[in-house]
């Protein structure tokens, strides 16, 4: 939203239709990065798959992270992925978000005190836009999560700088 | 089928002083401790011998035996000095269906083992495990890297007892 | 297709080649997780594959050993955890052989069915993957439609629907639902005909055979030297099955066959055997569920787990059949609550060792069939 | 037709053929293609027990337009590794490629874009241009994966150019036209006159040709999918092996258009088969407009059946992705080597002998 965010200091009603139709094609096209960590990934599989089926909100795995914009860490971030998981992050194009998903990436989950090699949060490496709880979190958690990060960007103003 | 008292018996005179002893008195398994360098010989024996066939490793890990002094560095954390890291290998025979256990045990400032990688091909995995995770050294072994933990892990071998987590890598920070 | 890649690279005109080296993972669509393979290769033809492993390290071993013994279970679960349920039944018959004690044998009827359940909503998840790793992107679906079925009967029992803690040393977390063994009858009789419209779709599929068979052969005695075991063992031809062969439970009460790979579509030991062995395989594991489903004994679940567990000094190597394999539990006690050593040995983590010698001088392409057909669990491999 | 009206209109030839060419693209192609993908999403939902988009407009309708919206919004990433110019043109060439292939394919008898004598030699020749332009994006990308796609790419689809041009030179044997829009008009009437049903003129040879245009048609159609890259020819952006191929490095509206150009190819290549053996716009059933008297009518008519054919082509392509799985580099290349161009031209010898007749 880099052109549309110093020339216009006020709202007005022309900017907040355009803002909420550039808000509603962001929220309902989340695709996110083909990716999976560990147990979650399994549940974000399931997820995707006929149960759930996270493409009723227009969520398609993309297996490149050029063209996604949600990544849902899916799991135990280790030391060794957390590098890479920063590089990802980094090569996905903006306007993007973070889901995570499971204690594990919340906070280190079961392997908070004897992780030698775990990263206790994913928050350490890349920002979070949602943390959705559970060990693993079944894929109605997930669903929630993502409805409340399709509310975060229906409240996206181009004009107001957020909080 | 051959008991593990059998193989002993065969192993002592094959090998005189290189099989060290037959522990059975636990409740479970009995085994057989071998001397670290000559292990690989043994092995050969083992697997290839027509009445033993030992064809399949099912499980090689190395232990900290914590038998050493624990000597307190100040700060709260302790460092084992001596004692033993040890080596447990679970060989069975697919063909005539008996199993193994060997044991050896190698000083904790000097642990050198030697390797049975050209014996059982996975045993290379398990091999570079224990030495990534204990610092075992296994004595011509092909290709000794670390394998779960980064390449650049300087911080020392996790598994063993007296091992502290460092507060940063990579500018994470590991503790909680 | 395999080339001869021994000479290929050579100089000509004095010209030298190199080989490219592609990096795949630890984010890649088809790695099961987060593996990376170092390949190197020329053109599209493998020269060498490094597996790179250890991006899922989360230090099982150390964790066992500052838990007390039934506080290790959920650990087991997520070492392995599209089988949770066939981890905790091996590490509860290894602390039980340590401990030396029997259970009820509802309790044991009750973990066989579970184990079977638990086995063939892995194969489903492995049979899935593998679909799509080689292009069809249905047949994953409506493994996971099935396996959904099977959670469903889990969760109808402990409540979870992928990491249970419900198989503890000495019995079960708790009895199972009074509706479990209608729904379970129901399951089996809804699942058979899944099967063959599997194979309709999927395994009899000209361009999935073509894709598949004669591809990284795996002859025998490779194949044990390499520690390779479960199905990936049985589909190199040798009938080697832990629930048979070194029996452990009541699985010697029941009527089964081990399927062994007889090349139909190519040579022994090929992809396609390996993928053809985990349908038949969920076959037979329909036959032990009904069967156990129809002689289970009245009895209570709780009543032989410890109070406090507290092995005498000694080790075991104990190992079940997982669906991946040979799952074994090397637990050492000293005597105390909590064990001095715990290893796991996971059949992936073996498994995966095998990637550089059959990979060689097969395509790029291949390399995804090969991986997908040796079915690894990353949690596994790295634990 | 619509040329001369526009030409009327403005004034202008100028004006007139702009807004000629412009037209398909925004009233029909871009549209297609926003549909097509909207569709293809349901089509392999329903086939997979889900229900797909559902939550933008009546059972997600709207899905690609969010689609496109938000990619207009994402960050244009541009490596520095990249080779900018090329990284840039790549996109476009290939759009442009498969954009150009409508120019001679008659929408119906009153719309066609340019009445080409060469029409079906311009469009096997345009559609190379999409070679060019993966391998562009392959080498420009300055990934690994990327060249990999871009070379199996090249190397697929100009291999399968080789049977669809044999299946075509079978076709203008026979009826002694490159022009589409004659191609059409001959097979008008009702079906039976149909090329896959052995053409306009009665006789034996007629009869004689049937199952070999029936040959002649499944080669060209699974030639076409290995041109339009999809499964199971769709290596090039093998999702499980080169993560997404040519188009990996690619984000926001260049990936688009790629994208787009994907759908309106699928299109394209239906459009031709059609053209080339099910009458093109022809109705299979005779006209309403000739029955009530309206003639303007038969225009609509004729776009109606054009597009209903083409759209069940494109079905099936869905159908086929969804099914199918993959084959593999040598495998495909076997494919076309080995099986279809042979094929291809026997039958063209036989078709050639009968014709003699």
């Amino acid at each position: 939203m880099g052109l549309l965010d110093k020339q216009f200091s006020q709202d007005s009603i022309v900017i907040a239709k355009v803002d909420d139709l550039l808000n509603w094609a962001r929220l309902s096209s989340l695709w996110q990065v083909g990716f999976g960590l560990a147990c979650c990934a399994i549940e974000m599989m399931a997820t995707s798959a006929s149960h759930y089926d996270f493409d009723r909100f227009g969520v398609i795995p993309r297996p490149s992270p050029r063209q996604s914009d949600v990544i849902i860490i899916s799991g135990t971030v280790t030391l060794k992925m957390a590098i890479r998981i920063k590089r990802l992050y980094e090569q996905m194009p903006d306007p993007k978000y973070v889901i995570s998903m499971g204690s594990c990436s919340n906070s280190g989950g079961p392997y908070w005190e004897h992780g030698y090699h775990v990263l206790k949060g994913v928050d350490r490496v890349i920002p979070v836009d949602v943390y959705v709880p559970g060990c693993p979190p079944r894929p109605e958690a997930l669903l929630e999560g993502l409805l409340k990060l399709q509310d975060k960007i229906r409240n996206h103003s181009s004009v107001k700088k957020s909080a | 089928m051959k008991s593990a008292q059998e193989i002993f018996d065969l192993l002592k005179t094959k090998f005189g002083d290189s099989i060290i002893e037959l522990v059975s008195t636990q409740p479970t398994e009995p085994f057989i401790i071998i001397n670290p360098t000559e292990i690989d010989k043994v092995c050969f024996f083992l697997r290839d011998d027509e009445e033993l066939l030992f064809d399949n490793l099912m499980n090689l890990s190395g232990v900290d035996d914590a038998n050493g002094k624990n000597i307190s560095d100040g700060d709260g954390a302790t460092k084992i000095e001596g004692g033993t890291l040890s080596v447990y290998y679970h060989i069975e025979s697919t063909k005539l269906r008996h199993k193994l256990v060997l044991k050896v045990s190698t000083q904790r400032e000097k642990p050198d083992v030697a390797s049975v990688e050209q014996i059982w091909r996975h045993a290379d995995w398990h091999e570079r495990e224990a030495f990534d995770l204990l610092g075992i050294n296994f004595l011509n072994h092909p290709d000794l890297r670390r394998i779960l933990m980064p390449y650049d892990w300087e911080f020392g071998y996790p598994l063993r007892k007296d091992y502290s987590n460092p507060e940063f890598y990579q500018g994470m920070k590991v503790p909680f | 297709m395999i080339i001869d890649t021994e000479n290929n690279v050579k100089a000509q005109n004095g010209l030298r080649t190199e080989h490219m080296v592609l990096n795949m993972g630890p984010q890649h669509p088809s790695t099961h997780g987060v593996l990376r393979l170092e390949l190197e290769l020329e053109g599209e033809i493998i020269k060498k594959v490094i597996p790179h492993i250890g991006y899922l390290h989360r230090c099982f071993e150390k964790h066992a050993e500052a838990m007390s013994y039934p506080q290790v279970v959920p650990y087991v679960d997520r070492m392995d955890y599209l089988a949770a349920m066939y981890n905790e039944f091996g590490y509860a018959v290894a602390v039980e052989r340590l401990l030396g004690i029997q259970v009820p044998e509802r309790v044991d009827y009750i973990r066989v069915i579970m184990g079977e359940l638990q086995r063939i909503a892995s194969h489903l998840v492995a049979i899935g993957t593998y679909g799509m790793d080689i292009g069809a992107f249905t047949p994953f679906l409506y493994c996971f439609r099935d396996r959904e079925k099977i959670l469903s009967l889990f969760e109808m029992t402990c409540g979870a629907r992928l990491l249970y803690n419900y198989i503890w040393p000495g019995g079960l977390s708790h009895d199972i639902h009074p509706d479990f063994i209608r729904s379970t009858k129901e399951f089996v009789k809804y699942f058979r005909p899944n099967i063959k419209e599997l194979n309709d779709l999927l395994t009899n599929n000209k361009i999935f055979i073509d894709r598949t068979a004669n591809i990284g052969i795996l002859p025998v005695e490779t194949a044990i030297n390499y520690g390779i075991t479960g199905p990936n063992l049985r589909a190199s031809g040798l009938k080697w099955d832990l629930r048979k062969d070194d029996t452990y439970s009541i699985y010697n009460k029941f009527d089964f066959d081990i399927p062994v790979g007889q090349g139909l579509q190519g040579t022994v030991g090929d992809c396609w055997d390996r993928y053809y062995i985990r349908v038949l395989e969920m076959e037979e594991s329909l036959k032990i569920i009904e069967q156990a489903i129809d002689q289970i004994p009245e009895g209570d679940v709780t009543s032989a787990i410890p109070k406090r567990i507290k092995p005498p000094v000694g080790q075991i190597y104990s190992r079940v059949e997982n669906p991946r394999g040979e799952l074994g539990y090397f637990i050492m006690s000293n005597g105390s609550v909590n064990p001095f050593r715990v290893k796991a040995r996971g059949p992936s983590f073996v498994h995966l060792g095998i990637m550089d010698e059959l990979c060689k001088g097969h395509m790029v392409a291949d390399i995804i069939a090969i991986l997908g057909s040796i079915d690894i669990v990353l949690g596994e491999v790295d634990r | 037709m619509t040329y001369d009206f526009f030409y009327k209109l403005f004034g202008s030839q100028v004006v007139a053929a702009i807004i000629q060419g412009l037209l398909p693209l925004f009233v029909f192609i871009l549209p297609f293609a926003v549909f097509a993908v909207w569709l293809e999403r349901k089509v392999s939902a329903h086939m997979q027990d889900r229900l797909g988009p559902m939550r933008v407009g009546w059972h997600g309708w709207l899905q690609t337009i969010a689609d496109i919206l938000k990619l207009l919004q994402k960050e244009d990433i541009i490596a520095s590794e990249n080779d900018k110019p090329l990284f840039n043109i790549a996109p476009l060439l290939v759009f442009i490629g498969s954009y150009a292939a409508f120019a001679a394919i008659p929408f119906s008898s009153a719309f066609i874009g340019s009445n080409l004598d060469l029409g079906v030699f311009f469009i096997v020749a345009v559609s190379g241009l999409v070679v060019a332009g993966i391998l562009m994006a392959g080498w420009a990308s300055n990934n690994k994966y990327s060249l990999l796609g871009a070379m199996r790419s090249a190397a697929q689809i100009i291999s399968y150019e080789i049977p669809t041009i044999l299946v075509i030179v079978t076709i203008v044997m026979v009826t002694g036209t490159l022009n589409l829009n004659t191609l059409s008009e001959m097979q008008t009437g009702h079906f039976w006159n149909w090329m896959i049903l052995g053409g306009p003129t009665l006789g034996v040879a007629k009869f004689l040709m049937i199952p070999f245009m029936i040959i002649g048609f499944v080669i060209i159609y699974i030639s076409s999918l290995a041109e339009v890259n999809r499964t199971p020819f769709d290596i090039p952006e093998a999702e499980s092996e080169l993560v997404s191929g040519y188009h990996t490095e690619y984000s926001g509206m260049k990936f688009a258009m790629f994208f787009l150009a994907e759908y309106a190819n699928m299109f394209a290549v239906s459009a031709v088969v059609a053209a080339l053996f099910f009458g093109g716009y022809q109705s299979p059933i005779g006209y309403l407009g000739n029955l009530i008297g309206i003639k303007w009518l038969i225009p609509i008519e004729q776009l109606f059946w054009f597009t209903a054919k083409g759209l069940f082509f494109v079905f099936v392509q869905m159908w086929l992705r969804w099914t199918l799985p993959r084959l593999r580099v040598d495998q495909l290349m076997a494919a076309c080597w080995k099986y279809l161009i042979p094929i291809a031209f026997v039958n063209l010898i036989i078709i050639g002998l009968i014709t003699l007749m």
